[in-house]
């Protein structure tokens, strides 16, 4: 195809080409299905668009990308039998939601935290999901138990978190000062406000217990006399 | 920082970054007009930017402007300025302040005795910096001026896929996290009520210019206070910047940081180093 | 194309045929870079990547839209002289100012570089907000930390600030090796001399008072009862 069009209407094929060019950067650039009338009004005058999007299907014909027609739009399409490489990963990508980067980096900046500090320090309370969610992204862990009434749990960051998020370590937060010197901070804070530099993944804290085999199946965690997953 | 804006000395760059505002609108409003030097230091970015501007004009190349007369042309500058009542943040000043001193050091030939940077030193810094900056300023043109994504050349309208690559499930930035904890903390503190900055030079606005002085100077007496006066005070700021570079002066002479001399009533006071300097603040038991 | 295959791996044409439908239908379908490892994971066994990316760069190199690399990624955009048809007037780039700009570039230039370096080259403080807007941009990240005093945190470029500004990799950067050759790269000034850091408000002690009248009387500077001419 493309080839017996020299006698309908005369083109020059350099200039074909060049609509060519055209059309395709017009239809890739598209958030939506182009129409012919669209690209026409955008193609060197005396060139026909039908022509044009002839030659550029027949070109993409046979590759990995295919150029299809809607009514009288186009559009960009992955060939039908690639799918198999375009769905491998089903796993959908999901935005952490507002509430659980809180929760996170609180976690991240205060641990060793427990569940009620947290909601201490964002004055709200904090649904068990939004816990879960970070756990099963693997970033929270359970490190231990506070030495206080109750022994609640206290809440860390993991190995996985540092690497997701490009730190070297968690002494890599960046502090007030930067926070303020990067403008995410704005000055007008009192002057006692602190932010505090989290103690590292391994050491616990003084007043720290850390987990046993018992705690864990207590919080459900492991099935009784069964093995820690991790 | 305009004749008729209302900014204050040291009040600088708010959190509503006037400055930032200002560049967006080209370069095309901003500086000073060569015969009439109207002063507008509303388009510059600080002395050092106000410096190239100048150097600029000398229409030589960098590495061979005259100091000198840059820094001559600066001081003229900034004395427009203060005649015609601009208020000018402290940076210019003690950049004035500098210069005047460079000046005396570029004029007064050099002491055997002297170990300090000679004043030939003191300008190759300067122009060093002036052209690593103006280097650093065509580099941000270059880089503008490239093919922009989103501009010039554009990427798949209609994406049919998002490769994950990280083995999490989740996506968030490092900034995301950042931009989550400052704000929620900064949501809890307590909202003080911010007091205006005061128009008047504090004990620490003096001594902390001064400190920033001493450890340029040598065993030399030098009039710095003349300097000092002559350029970090606007005239409405005299007596203020008097008193407290006074008591600032007497403060780092108790610590041992600086030395002061006076020859007489209403004579210029010389300082020079003193012996703790070196050391770092020393003792404070007074004197 | 893929008839070329005269390299040290013998390929079948007809496989490298199917990896380059592969490689392009995965780069195509996505708006972001893809890296090759993302893609030589899904290639058929054998077949060499790099060698795939650049029969495929070669294949769109005249093309309306063309293959780029991005570090070790990959990634389609249009081509370049084709900008004046797509541009339309809702297009739209983030708009940065002049100061930001130049903060960018320094960070680009002087990787890994620390808030202080950075006004220390252009001689005032960086307004607040500022990185915040080229972090926020995609342009700018916090890089790690400077091994010295005070740790300070380190600023670098990302990768999408390589792909918006059209750049293979950071030694593309414009002039960079002559910046190098003149030794304005290097952070030292020649003489240990400095020109005094301009005074930040935030500098300025917060605990301190200013000067009062009463202050200025008893130091004899002012008559009593006079007035403080400000």
């Amino acid at each position: 195809m493309g080839a017996n069009t020299e006698n309908a209407t005369v083109v020059d094929p350099r200039r074909l080409y060049e609509a060519t060019r055209i059309a395709e950067a017009l239809v890739f650039a598209s958030a939506g299905p182009v129409s012919s009338a669209y690209i026409a009004e955008r193609l060197p005058r005396g060139v026909d668009v039908l022509h044009v999007m002839r030659e550029l299907k027949a070109f993409y014909a046979g590759r990995g990308v295919n150029l299809v027609q809607i009514e009288d739009s186009w559009a960009f399409r992955t060939a039908p039998d690639m799918s198999f490489v375009i769905r491998t990963d089903e796993t959908e990508v999901r935005k952490v939601s507002r509430a659980a980067l809180e929760v996170l980096s609180i976690i991240a900046y205060h641990q060793p935290v427990t569940r009620a500090e947290i909601e201490d320090i964002r004055g709200v309370q904090t649904s068990k999901g939004t816990l879960d969610v970070l756990m099963e992204a693997g970033w929270v862990r359970l490190r231990g138990r506070r030495r206080s009434p109750g022994r609640p749990v206290t809440f860390g960051t993991t190995r996985d978190f540092l690497d997701h998020f490009g730190l070297e370590e968690l002494r890599d937060l960046p502090g007030l000062d930067e926070l303020k010197g990067t403008g995410l901070l704005s000055g007008r804070i009192p002057s006692n406000f602190q932010i505090p530099m989290p103690l590292g993944e391994d050491e616990l804290a003084e007043d720290e217990d850390p987990l046993t085999q018992l705690d864990l199946e207590e919080l459900g965690l492991l099935t009784p006399g069964g093995k820690a997953d991790e | 920082m305009q004749a008729t804006g209302g900014k204050t000395p040291r009040k600088g760059r708010g959190a509503d970054a006037p400055m930032d505002d200002l560049w967006q609108d080209d370069a095309s409003g901003r500086g000073l007009h060569e015969e009439s030097l109207v002063v507008d230091l509303a388009g510059f970015e600080g002395p050092l930017d106000l410096l190239l501007h100048l150097a600029r004009t000398q229409k030589v190349d960098l590495t061979r402007i005259s100091v000198l007369a840059l820094a001559e042309q600066y001081l003229v500058f900034i004395d427009r300025a203060r005649k015609i009542r601009i208020e000018l943040a402290a940076d210019y000043l003690v950049m004035a302040a500098w210069l005047a001193y460079l000046k005396s050091r570029l004029l007064i030939p050099r002491q055997a005795k002297d170990d300090g940077p000679s004043g030939e030193e003191m300008a190759a810094s300067l122009a060093f910096r002036l052209k690593r900056l103006e280097a650093m300023r065509d580099a941000a043109t270059k880089l503008v001026n490239r093919n922009r994504l989103g501009r010039d050349v554009f990427a798949r309208g209609m994406p049919e896929h998002i490769p994950t690559e990280r083995r999490s499930a989740f996506e968030a930035s490092l900034y995301d996290l950042l931009t989550a904890y400052a704000s929620l903390r900064q949501r809890h503190a307590i909202t003080q009520v911010t007091i205006e900055k005061r128009s008047v030079w504090s004990l620490a606005d003096a001594r902390e210019i001064l400190q920033l002085l001493v450890g340029d100077f040598d065993d030399d007496w030098t009039a710095l206070d003349h300097f000092m006066l002559r350029y970090l005070s606007d005239p409405a700021e005299r007596t203020t910047a008097i008193a407290s570079a006074f008591a600032a002066t007497l403060e780092l002479v108790r610590e041992g940081r600086l030395e002061l001399r006076q020859d007489g009533v209403f004579q210029p006071i010389y300082l020079r180093r003193g012996q703790k300097a070196a050391e770092g603040s020393g003792g404070e038991e007074g004197g």
